[in-house]
């Protein structure tokens, strides 16, 4: 067996076309049906600004950020400081760089990666040329890397159609030149990194802010109301012409007040609804959430989460939003609480979420994050689906309607405005059986109890969360903490240190049982979230699900965990 | 169509129909019930059922009204009645839906909906019940309070210059302007007949006395004059009459031009949007 | 030793005036150096509807809601059924009422309560007079009830003037006839409740949103940016002319979200700032609380608790927005959360509010509640103060200023623009010391940590909260909790059923030392709060801070606690 | 004054002195960058010591600059900046405050307060870069945005009528309104100045091209015309002018009357007002 995985950063100042490498390296490899990842760093700068691309490729299906990057790619060094701390690399490690950009800077010699110097200009191409149509170092670069894990030429070709479609021929034409050199250049290096072959499989190039979006539409959303907000804004343009092509709407609304109230009046109209947006913007929606509790209103909230507080670090991932989302609204407002599990379970959660919606009728929120939300991946095809959830329309002929009876079912009928007979009015204050407001404590005791009762009463069969294993040692997490616990996991089972990783997609209401369950026979049990506080643990602790000696592994962002950071906590902590 | 005439023609839903009968909490004599009976008028002539019809709003005395008629409603937060009421038009076009509220509700808190709704043109009615004070909350000025008004919270008054509902709502945007009293419901009930007509977004200004916290509006009666001026179009003249105005014209002040926002029919299907994400099967050749 | 107390309730339809009959009783009883409180209900009109007043006056300080009523003074019997599930009333009690208002109706008649009844009207005043001024049945019941406790009448005499201050001459001499009247019929009653010499001591006659007003002009507030709502309303109204009179500044916002960005703006000016709402007031502010996590401003934030969630009951009481308050704004974003443990300590504990916000340079909540903060009493005088608490605004000489620097304290300088060579920027994006925005890892937890810390950093002292007793049940509770929780104490201490009472007046942070000292050596603890879920419990839960065994005595609200619920609740969980 | 001859007399301060060197995010080319020259200008023109100003902004890439100067600043969060700049002079009337930012920090989020502040007419100015998009969010339309403006979010344009700013502003009640262009940092400069001395609230919308989401706004300076008319007072002129322009006229465009804010030095203690919840010592006789 040969090499199975490749990690690779794509760096270069603004106009340096790193992120580009970095897709067409990565589409390349996925059309030879490999499995992989992207995520993209930013500068400050707003745009045009340096940047880098960092792609892991595998014959396995990948999610984990690596613990190390095996090659780094410099198609410049302008600013590369800015990067250095967040790009491990080592002694191992292989650095490709051209002279004629200037010397190694010290943030990354000091990792001692080895250094292989090649020249991006080919030198076939006239200054004339090359001034007029560009360098295409970047494109150059793509081509070498995908050379040496011995892709062949025609995945590039198709690549490259896929990325610059509508270009001129003349682009074109200069592009697939470079690609021709880059491919050359591969053969002058010193190294072979080559692949072995993908194992065969549907699989999909999808980001997790489109998995989301799809899963949206899977579920039946056809309203949304959006503000534009950094990470969340890509899922909503992704999503603005397909849910238009479907006979939906999307708004722009004005704030993010006018949003959430957008949606909720969509959604009080039975057009399931939806809004989109990352912490600012929740902050912002949290009155018009308690009115979807309390009127008893379906509506889907997604939380790309980014580091906080405040503005805090907008294009950057954190885990910090878990408080907000459960308690986030005054007076008692218990709601529904999800996160994915991965990228492609994106998909499967957000149309999880608007079944739920739609069946208890109550503002159900996803926390995504930014790294599992902007990260594109060749990922096994996510075509696994949940089972749908419907609303309750239909009423009891004969009886005179109350929206909000108190009965043996607390998921009393809401009837479609345009229904005969069944006028009924969402009411956001106290309310009596019919929503005429009241202020008696026994009506008050009473819809809360209706309320309550619809949360305790969800049973999310297997759609609670995963639990992987069954060691003695227990990682709970959630979203994109899931995929570097599980690779840490498998490193740590591998080593004889059995472990289990347990990954909440239900985190409220809590799925009490279904965490008992998969705490059975555990003697060690960590949190990890990527927060200051241990928003998590706190909230496991609330709740009595986790036992006394539970351990806090939190830390805030923006930086992703990596499973050797996870591995060597592990050790830490007990020591 | 003039009311009485179309009652005498004997239109199949009667003003009583949109009636739901709880008793409002409304101070007696409060001018919401004017508004009240108007509306109830209104939609009877207009002709579509209770079933067809929603009426959203805010917080206030005035939002209050969606529980006391016979029709579908939601009575949400505090000044964001446009904005619900914006979700719901566009993702139901074939219900009529009106927004309403008070002028604490839509142009304090609610203010920056109220000028972006008159932008989108999205077509529905908003009324608000302008009394110009917050009464619910026991008589602090509102947007509209004349600038010398005593109150707790400001005594001696604001000494701000009153926000001026029509002015803003033509600068804004709006294409359909008018101004009605609830101490005329029979005049209160045609303009929100042709408001709900209107094909786009429609606003009415009542005047409509809080005669607990300012029982001075008891004098509006002898203030109010139909001879509000129409003005179609020239948004510059229809703005230049309503901050020349002493606010008691009644009639439709203003009518213009505004986008159209239509329905699309789907034009595909989900399985074709999935097949994007879709990579081809490699060769493994 | 005869009776030291008496509960009485002043009912009636709009415009019978209940309110001011209770009001002037109290205030005649206050006068007579009673102590005593009042507390009102509504019916659901705007205004002119129902009212009952609800008044306790005592020899001994009061502010426990009690058990039952013992007299019922009917007024008038219109829609008194709005009511009547709200007035504990037994066969022990009393009702008076006027034949001429018709039969007791069911509602009340069913307590087995005695009934006594006379006429309101004097006959000595003609009809014609009564059409032209009024019945005045209010003032005279008030002075009935007066005699009945033994008032000289001159103490009525006193509070009618101050009631009624500006009005004419012969409006007051018609109020006075009433009086004179209303303590003849005193005298035709076969009943004696005369009261024992009330003690010396100084005594203010306040209500809890007067007394948060006065602390927060104590300690130094001298802008406040607000938005009416019910139950803050009155609170602001006190405060306007006042704050103006002192220099100050209040502004009616047009929304909340104005209201809080005010204050951020007027406190960053390094005057000290606050706003007054509630709870979904609350909601809107959660994002710029968060800002001023972020960005180090002083901010002392009100919270009237009403019930919940959305519009919920805006005149009545609940504590549900603990939740909120404490976990309520995105990211990491922990703050100040403060809660009077009595209708003095508002004054105590939003001046500590005030200093704590100026010395840790953070957003501090304070949670009061409609109960506490709308009830008037006449309570011991509440000039114990918190000591100052001051803003750091002197930078070291020499050193280049860096506004958020990290050291040894992490209250760092901030001094008020208009110093010379310290110009800094408030920033809510993640930041350098120097307080610029930055995104590397590092920085962000630094300035993460460097908030933390100053929150750690807090002693409280003494002011954590208060302890009563040495009891092995421990009750845990706060705000409008504790009066009741400590008359049920007092009862079961003299049962020979020792309990203590701890009362948290430093919600968070978490006082936790202080809490495990005043929890030594019980065997059962219980923690008592007005919200569904038990919020309370749940957050100490979350803090690892209460025994595993605690007991949750949590229901919404709006209904007051009262000591006997609480007795046999206590009794019940055991079982 | 103009600003060459005061440079050639010598002012005490200089642009410079206003500069952090903090090197600025924004794209090269961007129109901000040329607001930051002019502010910079105007500040050292007016005067006021840079620890007398304090800069007040949202949340965009405009409202960056705060943290390009050498002066106080308050760097919020989106859409409030002129909150936070009111609650700032109301308690320090001593300060130069200016509150800045974006088109779509200002007229979408803070839409509310832009209209409530200008009825306050609190003495501050307030400078929107406005480019016609949100620029930091990557570019969607923004209500001043073309309504035939393609963007991903809006395919085709939003078909709304843009927002109009002087036009709100005036009919909302301002009593300053100025519009300015970056690529003119000399005539921009002059209207900061106008503004800043302005005994009231003073808007300038200063039209600052995004160079990277509409580069066709690189046209502007083509399309700018030193022809703005001044209208004193007459609102109902001033709004009909700004409706009928073409938007890129610049200078003045109106002066008004508004209600002034002053401050209230004490009148009375503390002490004196806690005096009245004492109740008096009964006497036990
Ligand atoms: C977010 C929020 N802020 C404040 C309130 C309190 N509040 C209720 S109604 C109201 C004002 C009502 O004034 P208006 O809209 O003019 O209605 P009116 O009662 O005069 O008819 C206010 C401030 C609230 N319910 N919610
Ligand atoms: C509450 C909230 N919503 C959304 C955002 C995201 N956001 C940041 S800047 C911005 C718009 C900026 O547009 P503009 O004010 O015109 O500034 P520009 O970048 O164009 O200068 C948005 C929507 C945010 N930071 N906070
Ligand atoms: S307070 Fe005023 S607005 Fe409210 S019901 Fe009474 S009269 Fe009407
Ligand atoms: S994105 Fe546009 S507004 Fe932002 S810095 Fe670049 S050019 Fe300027
Ligand atoms: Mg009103
Ligand atoms: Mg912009």
């Amino acid at each position: 067996m040969g090499r199975t995985s490749l990690s690779v950063v794509f760096a270069g100042s603004g106009g340096s076309g790193a992120m580009t490498a970095g897709q067409l390296f990565l589409q390349a490899a996925a059309a030879a049906g490999y499995y992989g990842i992207m995520t993209q760093l930013f500068g400050a700068q707003v745009r045009g600004g340096e940047s880098a691309a960092l792609v892991q490729v595998s014959t396995e299906p990948v999610e984990s950020p690596p613990d190390r990057y095996e090659l780094f790619v410099a198609i410049d060094w302008e600013k590369i400081d800015q990067f250095a701390p967040e790009i491990p690399l080592d002694d191992g490690s292989i650095v490709i760089c051209d002279p004629a950009a200037g010397q190694v800077p010290a943030a990354i010699a000091k990792s001692k990666a080895r250094v292989l110097t090649v020249s991006f200009d080919d030198p076939a191409v006239t200054r004339l040329e090359r001034a007029l149509r560009g360098r295409r170092a970047n494109v150059c670069a793509a081509a070498l890397v995908a050379t040496l894990i011995g892709l062949p030429s025609r995945h590039l070709d198709s690549a490259l159609i896929k990325l610059l479609g509508k270009k001129s021929a003349e682009v074109f034409e200069a592009n697939k030149r470079a690609l021709k050199y880059g491919a050359q250049l591969a053969k002058t290096l010193p190294v072979t990194l080559a692949l072995d072959d993908a194992a065969p499989g549907e699989r999909w190039f999808i980001s997790g802010n489109r998995a989301a979006a799809l899963g949206a539409l899977r579920g039946g959303v056809r309203f949304v109301g959006c503000y534009p907000i950094t990470p969340a804004t890509d899922l909503v343009e992704w999503l603005a012409p397909h849910i238009r092509e479907l006979g939906g709407n999307l708004v722009l609304a004005e704030d993010e007040l006018a949003a959430i109230n957008m949606v909720l009046g969509a959604s009080y109209g039975g057009i399931p609804a939806m809004t989109v947006t990352a912490g600012p913007g929740l902050s912002l929606m949290t009155e018009a959430i308690g009115l979807g509790v309390a009127a008893e209103i379906p509506a889907v909230i997604i939380d790309v989460m980014r580091a906080g507080p405040s503005t805090g670090i907008a294009s950057k991932t954190e885990q910090s939003d878990l408080n907000i989302a459960i308690y986030g609204s005054h007076g008692d407002a218990p709601r529904i609480v999800l996160a994915p599990t991965s990228i492609g379970d994106c998909a499967y959660t957000t149309e999880w979420a608007v079944g739920l919606a739609e069946t208890i009728q109550t503002p159900v929120l996803v926390l995504s994050d930014q790294a599992m939300g902007q990260a594109s991946g060749a990922i096994p095809a996510p075509t696994r689906r949940p089972s749908p959830g419907k609303r309750r329309t239909e009423t009891k002929a004969g009886e005179p309607f109350k929206r909000y009876a108190i009965g043996s079912d607390p998921n009393t009928p809401m009837p479609r405005p345009g229904t005969e007979g069944c006028e009924w009015v969402a009411e956001g204050l106290t309310h009596n059986e019919a929503g005429l407001p009241v202020s008696a404590a026994a009506a008050h005791a009473a819809q809360i109890n209706k309320r309550a009762k619809k949360l305790a009463q969800i049973d999310p069969g297997a759609d609670w969360g995963e639990c992987w294993g069954d060691g003695d040692t227990a990682i709970i997490t959630f979203g994109s903490g899931v995929a570097p616990a599980r690779e840490a996991a498998i490193r740590r089972n591998k080593a004889g240190q059995a472990t289990r990783v347990i990954a909440l997609r239900l985190l409220s209401p809590l799925p009490r049982k279904a965490l008992r369950d998969a705490l059975e026979g555990t003697r060690r049990v960590v949190v990890l979230e990527q927060n200051h506080t241990g928003q998590l643990l706190q909230y496991l602790r609330a709740n009595d699900a986790v036992p006394a000696s539970t351990e806090s592994m939190a830390r805030p962002g923006p930086l992703p965990f990596r499973p050797a950071e996870i591995l060597s906590r592990l050790i830490e902590e007990r020591a | 169509m003039n009311l009485a005439v179309a009652e005498a023609q004997g239109c199949a839903l009667k003003a009583k129909d949109f009636s739901s009968g709880a008793h409002p909490i409304w101070c007696p004599g409060c001018g919401d019930f004017g508004v009240l009976a108007a509306l109830e008028r209104a939609l009877a002539l207009l002709g579509r059922p209770p079933h067809e019809v929603v009426l959203v709003s805010g917080i206030g005395c005035s939002s209050r009204l969606p529980g006391y008629m016979n029709c579908y409603g939601f009575h949400g937060v505090h000044g964001r009645a446009l904005a619900t009421a914006t979700g719901l038009k566009l993702a139901r076009p074939d219900l009529e839906v009106i927004a309403l509220g008070g002028d604490g509700d839509g142009f304090s808190i609610g203010g920056n909906h109220f000028i972006h709704t008159c932008r989108r043109n999205v077509d529905m009615l908003y009324i608000v019940m302008d009394n110009r004070v917050y009464g619910m909350t026991k008589g602090q000025p509102s947007p509209t309070t004349e600038s010398d008004w005593d109150s707790e919270l400001i005594p001696g008054g604001s000494r701000l210059p009153p926000f001026n509902p029509v002015a803003m709502a033509v600068t804004a945007g709006a294409t359909f302007v008018a101004r009605g009293y609830s101490g005329d419901p029979q005049g209160l009930a045609e303009l929100i007949v042709a408001g709900s007509k209107w094909p786009g977004f429609a606003f009415v200004e009542v005047l409509s006395p809080c005669v607990t916290f300012r029982p001075e509006e008891f004098e509006w009666k002898r203030k109010v004059r139909h001879d509000g001026v129409l003005v179609e179009n020239d948004r510059g003249a229809a703005v230049s009459a309503a901050l020349s105005d002493d606010g008691f014209s009644l009639g439709i002040l203003f009518r213009g031009k505004g986008p159209r926002v239509d329905h699309q029919p789907p034009t595909t299907t989900l399985a074709a949007i999935e097949e994007q994400f879709l990579l081809p099967s490699p060769d493994m050749a």
